[in-house]
């Protein structure tokens, strides 16, 4: 591995950022690493907008009476909470930003396969959110991410269609970015960058992308369906009145959103493989286990689907298989964090921003993933389906996991994007925060979830209200713990220190390069040689 | 060969040489075809438990559909005919366009275009035929069926009218094509474009092979 | 109910208890990890904390024994939770035969019960301790979802479709009635209670609340009022002791057998010409739209007094009201029966 | 790997090939084998789908070159119908397990219902 010594590059050299400084240039640029800059600027600020609803909605939910809005403010403040952040955050969050940025890098190659398609997912993107945001301006959606017929498809009559629509040109851009990074994989490595050379981040993201292709195209189908149905005023396939069933819509809509909550844990994982082994400057440990643990992730992510569906009426026998596989699907992740923690064991673990987010993942997904249990277990769904203790159980995997490994990763890789370095006292101040902020938010809504208090109630029975209000407590300091990052990073691009090309001696070929780097990413395609993070071999910069 | 395809400037910057370019391609496609299966495949899944559900009502439906035939022969076979032919005149175009015959492959676009023409056409008229009927489901659905069979019916729509669409798009795509043969753009070193969408095409021809047996012959 | 901070809902049903062993095994299993990571985590942040900037551990050697061990192991235990908990749904979910049936209808926003003696009540259920109950369930609209948390029970109401619950009520109170599935705008309000009562004051409060007709006698008289009877005593079928028999249609033109069950009934009245009794012309017009959910019911169990059959359906064996024979092809002639694989 | 070609006389063949198969499928379709098997899995609709999935294999091989392509081409084309085949056999499994007074028409389902403004 050529060892470049750790010199920061002048900024006047020609980068990717000030090569050109028109409009024009970033909005109909081809390059992956500024198409990952659009996506991060988009998500935050549809981040901000399910921010806000989440607020309300925590806000309403103070007083057992709900005094803050009516039951159908309150209705669509929730389904735009579940759309923006499942649709227009966390979806596109680490694969569409930190995925374009640093593949096409970690590969060893000067762009994505097709670099067309790549600014086609963004404005696909961009027009599924803003039909979603115009949706939400004319009036909202009251129908719950989930627009479970027939509800959804006769009796709600806000601008669902307008949605659906929506989130359907959000799902092509998932699809072509999923493409996309499936064919650069395969055919554009480097020389000497086998599979098993390979960053886990990059196995992590194949195995999402798998998912992404072949599991969006049937939610695809299934939302255009519902769309129809309304557009035309006709009896769908799912309505009973022809005879048509509204269970089955649950079942092709879960086919892909079980998938898709894999699709948004999946490349967390992936990034927390490449931190934990860079600050405690050690090959990660168990790496084939690792690695085909995210292959079985997507695989066996496609037979779990049914558990959502215990109390539908399912048949006995279909709820016993589909709570088989679901503890099935349980294993792979347990084997990767007790990998991680592993890697931790005789290495010399310096406590960086990117490494207190990793470790705060590894904390909340484990309690998220064995919360999992809970609800795969028929004998215990059957008491808390539909209540908190779901709610408390995906937010531990969602923001416990993957919003705090995706803050982690823009920690990790923002002097590569931008030549600065972060202020480190204010990130770890910050990744504290939002940790306590976040258990005293989402703990208490398990105890909520087993009293038996339902979701999406704007309003509740007395006796829980002590705990909604702690969890209230808990949501203000979290909101404070996202508004810090979005100002120090902020505040980094002007005064940062000029970070060099390789600020945490980290492996990898997109250390290799300058930061920011150049427009073809490397002068000459790099050769590897070595497995991956082989820190045992790197030499130390002196004291 | 003489000149190098990298210095016609035949491969994109991001691949190293024209072979990575092509296998590039294939793989996109043939990815992108994998989303159309699961597409198609979402309603294929509905078919298939409503079939489980009401198969008399299905058979009914499907006899329905047969009513409609030309010599003796209903429209749905004709059209797998169509397609099939079809799917010829494209491998005949792939085939012209690597080696170069440029008239052949003009004429191989057109017959491929005709032939989808054609298959629209008897999808027109068959819907016709339905309206006539009203076998179009809605209020003023034919009363002497049960409300199943209006349900294969949406079923029916949905499946051929889905289909129908990516014949429209194959039809536009391969109008591009013949433009880019006038314009002499088509050469044995770019040829890619078509042998892509002549794999889009083979696909549609594939869902079809499916729909019609699922649709026409449910006995 | 309401005492301080409640960390637990009550025990009030035969399934409480063990949902709740259940749930403490579970939070055992849970926390000992998730203890054992987070103490692995700390005592190696500190005891391999970085003392100087160039120091580099040697090279880690994968043990292909101890990722079998992590990967074993939680199976293991994840398996004795599958089967602990499927046994306990298969229990809940496989109703006894002597249980009272009640029935449930799920409106939008509000929930309408009927007991078998005619009482009809809103939004609360009076049941007697110790007696097992079962809840015939159906909704007018969307899907809603019949939840107990003191019963550690729920069930999604599904409309055009008839989804059961049944539960033994074992300690006297009040308990919530919630529903979980998000059905619109009043979902938070369409709650109620369940009241637990001792024999005595059951019996008192029968004797209190007026009773209205039994579903039998409502069912009698819609029976006339709809102008059913007109028919079907002289030119259309005559409905005594067609519930649980074989009754040979036609549907959509081909011939088939059918078993006469609540579904066929219900779909009779609501869509009669999906399955056309065999010699009879489709004349009967659609109820659809002039029946109610109740009225069905009631007509329903008229029906089935015509046939003698019990008014309690016999819900035996695990897949609900009636089980049917597997898939023997049919010993009549040529015509393919349908057990009951071709309802709508 | 050069990008070797389907000769001409392959094309024609498999080509009328699809046109048997298509004949035959017709005309099994007449003949009435409903005896066998159950009401809605009798042997027409094996033969109709075996026929079906020939068909499919002989355009995917030899129009769509994949019997020319990689290894990897293959596994590109063939995983999709893997899982859509999960999907279904799931999906009609549970179907067909549940208990049988499933599916009804509500009483009173709106039959135009009031949806929202297009």
């Amino acid at each position: 591995m050529t060892d470049v010594l750790n010199i920061p590059a002048e900024p006047t050299t020609e980068n990717y950022l000030n090569r050109q400084f028109t409009v024009r240039s970033w909005l109909l640029t081809q390059d992956h690493k500024r198409i990952g800059i659009l996506y991060m600027v988009t998500i935050t600020f549809f981040f901000l907008i399910g921010g806000v609803a989440a607020t309300l909605m925590r806000l309403q939910l103070l007083t057992p009476k709900g005094l803050l809005v009516g039951p159908d403010m309150y209705n669509r403040l929730f389904t735009m909470h579940g759309i923006m952040m499942i649709f227009f955050f966390l979806l596109p969050s680490i694969p569409s930003t930190i995925g374009n940025f640093v593949i096409p890098l970690m590969l060893g190659a000067r762009d994505l396969a097709f670099p067309k398609l790549n600014l086609l997912s963004y404005y696909l993107y961009l027009a599924g959110g803003t039909l979603a945001l115009v949706s939400l301006i004319l009036g909202g959606v009251d129908t719950g991410w989930t627009f479970y017929t027939p509800y959804s498809s006769t009796f709600s009559n806000e601008w669902v269609a307008l949605t659906l629509v929506g989130i359907f040109l959000n799902g092509f851009s998932s699809i072509l970015t999923g493409l996309n990074f499936m064919v650069t994989t395969h055919t554009m490595r480097c020389p000497g960058l086998t599979w098993f050379r390979l960053p886990l981040f990059i196995w992590s993201l194949y195995a999402t992308s798998l998912m992404m292709v072949i599991a969006t195209p049937v939610v695809a189908i299934t939302l255009l369906l519902v769309a129809l149905e309304r557009i035309f005023h006709v009896h769908g396939i799912f309505d009973p009145a022809l005879g048509g069933d509204p269970i089955l819509f649950q079942n092709l809509f879960w086919f892909y959103s079980h998938p898709a909550v894999y699709i948004m844990v999946l490349p967390a994982m992936g990034v927390i493989s490449e931190i934990i082994p860079c600050f405690s400057r050690k090959q990660v440990f168990g790496y084939h286990a690792v690695a085909f643990s995210s292959i079985s992730i997507a695989v066996i992510g496609f037979l779990v689907w049914g558990h959502h569906m215990f109390v539908t009426g399912q048949s006995i026998y279909g709820g016993m298989a589909f709570s088989f596989l679901s503890f099935l699907v349980a294993i792979p992740s347990a084997v990767k964090v007790f990998n991680w923690t592993a890697t931790l064991y005789k290495g010399s673990i310096a406590l960086d921003t990117p490494m207190l987010y990793a470790l705060g993942f590894i904390g909340l997904f484990t309690i998220g993933g064995l919360t999992g249990l809970f609800l795969a277990c028929l004998g215990m769904d059957m008491h808390v389906h539909d209540t908190y203790f779901v709610i408390a159980h995906f937010h531990y995997i969602m923001v416990g996991g993957t919003v705090l490994a995706y803050l982690g990763a823009v920690h990790f890789w923002w002097p590569k994007m931008t030549g600065r370095m972060y202020p480190e006292w204010w990130g770890r101040f910050s990744a504290l925060i939002i940790f306590l902020g976040f258990n005293l938010t989402f703990f208490p809504q398990f105890l909520l979830g087993y009293l038996g208090m339902p979701r999406r109630y704007f309003a509740y029975a007395p006796e829980f209200q002590v705990l909604n209000v702690m969890s209230t407590a808990g949501a203000s300091i979290m909101g404070i713990g996202y508004f810090l990052p979005l100002c120090y990073l902020l505040w980094s691009l002007r005064w940062g220190k000029p970070a060099g090309n390789n600020p945490y001696n980290a492996t990898g070929l997109e250390w290799q390069t300058p930061s920011p780097p150049p427009v073809d990413n490397f002068e000459q395609t790099p050769v590897v040689t070595h497995e991956p993070y082989c820190y045992h071999l790197m030499e130390m910069p002196r004291a | 060969m003489p000149d190098h395809p990298e210095h016609l400037g035949l491969v994109a910057h991001q691949f190293d040489d024209i072979e990575q370019q092509r296998e590039a391609a294939t793989l996109g496609m043939w990815a992108f075809l994998a989303t159309e299966v699961l597409f198609f495949g979402g309603l294929i899944v509905a078919y298939a438990v409503y079939r489980h559900e009401y198969f008399l009502s299905w058979r009914k439906g499907s006899e329905e559909l047969d009513k409609f035939t030309f010599l003796n022969i209903s429209a749905g076979a004709w059209n797998t005919l169509v397609l099939l032919t079809s799917s010829l005149t494209v491998v005949l175009s792939v085939h012209a366009a690597k080696h170069g015959k440029n008239a052949l492959l003009l004429r191989m676009l057109l017959a491929t275009m005709v032939l989808g023409a054609a298959f629209l056409g008897i999808k027109f008229l068959e819907y016709s035929n339905d309206y006539r009927e009203h076998l179009i489901p809605g209020p003023n659905f034919s009363p002497e069926v049960s409300n199943h069979v209006q349900l294969f019916f949406v079923m029916y729509f949905a499946m051929t009218g889905l289909h129908a669409l990516h014949m429209v798009i194959g039809l536009g795509l391969f109008t591009w094509l013949a433009v880019q043969t006038l314009r002499r753009k088509i050469t044995p070193d770019r040829h890619q474009a078509v042998e892509t969408i002549g794999l889009y095409w083979h696909f549609v021809d594939l869902v079809w092979i499916f729909l019609f047996p699922l649709l026409y012959l449910v006995r | 109910m309401h005492n301080g901070i409640p960390l637990f809902p009550p025990e009030a049903s035969n399934f409480a208890p063990r949902v709740d062993a259940l749930f403490f095994f579970l939070v055992a299993v849970t926390g000992f990890f998730t203890l054992l990571i987070f103490a692995l985590i700390v005592t190696f942040i500190i005891r391999f904390r970085r003392r100087r900037p160039d120091e580099r551990p040697e090279k880690t050697h994968s043990h292909m024994a101890l990722e079998l061990a992590w990967s074993v192991i939680p199976l293991g235990i994840a398996m004795v939770i599958f089967v602990w908990g499927a046994v306990l749904f298969y229990q809940s979910r496989t109703p006894p035969p002597n249980a009272e049936t009640v029935a449930v209808i799920a409106k939008q926003w509000m929930w309408k019960i009927q007991h078998q003696d005619g009482h009809r009540e809103i939004n609360e259920l009076h049941i007697p301790v110790g007696l097992p109950i079962v809840l015939e369930m159906t909704s007018q609209d969307v899907i809603h979802d019949f939840s107990v948390p003191a019963f550690r029970l729920k069930q999604d109401v599904v409309p055009g479709a008839y989804t059961h619950e049944w539960f033994i009520p074992t300690q006297i109170g009040q308990y919530h009635l919630f529903c979980d599935q998000y059905c619109g705008t009043g979902h938070a309000l369409m709650t109620g209670t369940i009241y637990v009562m001792s024999k005595e004051d059951y019996q008192q409060w029968l004797g209190g609340a007026p009773a209205e007709l039994t579903p039998r006698a409502a069912g009698e008289k819609l029976f006339t009022n709809y102008g059913c009877i007109a028919c079907h005593s002289t030119r259309a079928p005559s409905l005594a002791g067609v519930f649980g028999s074989q009754v040979a249609v036609t549907i959509d033109g081909s011939p088939a057998v059918v078993r006469a069950d609540e579904a066929y009934i219900r779909e009779s009245i609501l869509d009669p010409g999906a399955k056309i009794v065999k010699g009879y012309p489709n004349i009967m017009p659609s109820f659809r739209g002039q029946l109610s959910e109740e009225q069905i019911m009631d007509l329903m169990a008229y029906i089935k007094s015509l046939s003698g059959a019990a008014e309690v359906p016999n819900y035996s064996g695990p897949s609900g009201s009636t089980t049917q024979p597997e898939q023997t092809p049919p010993p009549m002639g040529d015509v393919p029966s349908f057990p009951n694989r071709v309802n709508p | 790997m050069q990008h070797r070609d389907e000769s001409l006389k392959t094309c024609y063949i498999v080509y009328a090939l699809l046109i048997v198969l298509l004949v035959l499928t017709v005309i099994a379709a007449r003949v009435d084998f409903s005896q066998h098997g159950f009401d809605y899995l009798n042997l027409n609709i094996v033969i109709a789908l075996v026929i079906a999935v020939l068909k499919a294999v002989l355009v995917m091989l030899f129009f769509m070159h994949v019997r020319l392509s990689s290894r990897l081409t293959w596994v590109f084309a063939s995983t999709a119908f893997f899982f859509l085949a999960l999907l279904l056999a799931f999906t009609v499994a549970d179907y067909s397990a549940r208990p049988m007074d499933r599916t009804i028409a509500p009483p009173d389902a709106p039959v135009v219902a009031n949806f929202d403004h297009p």
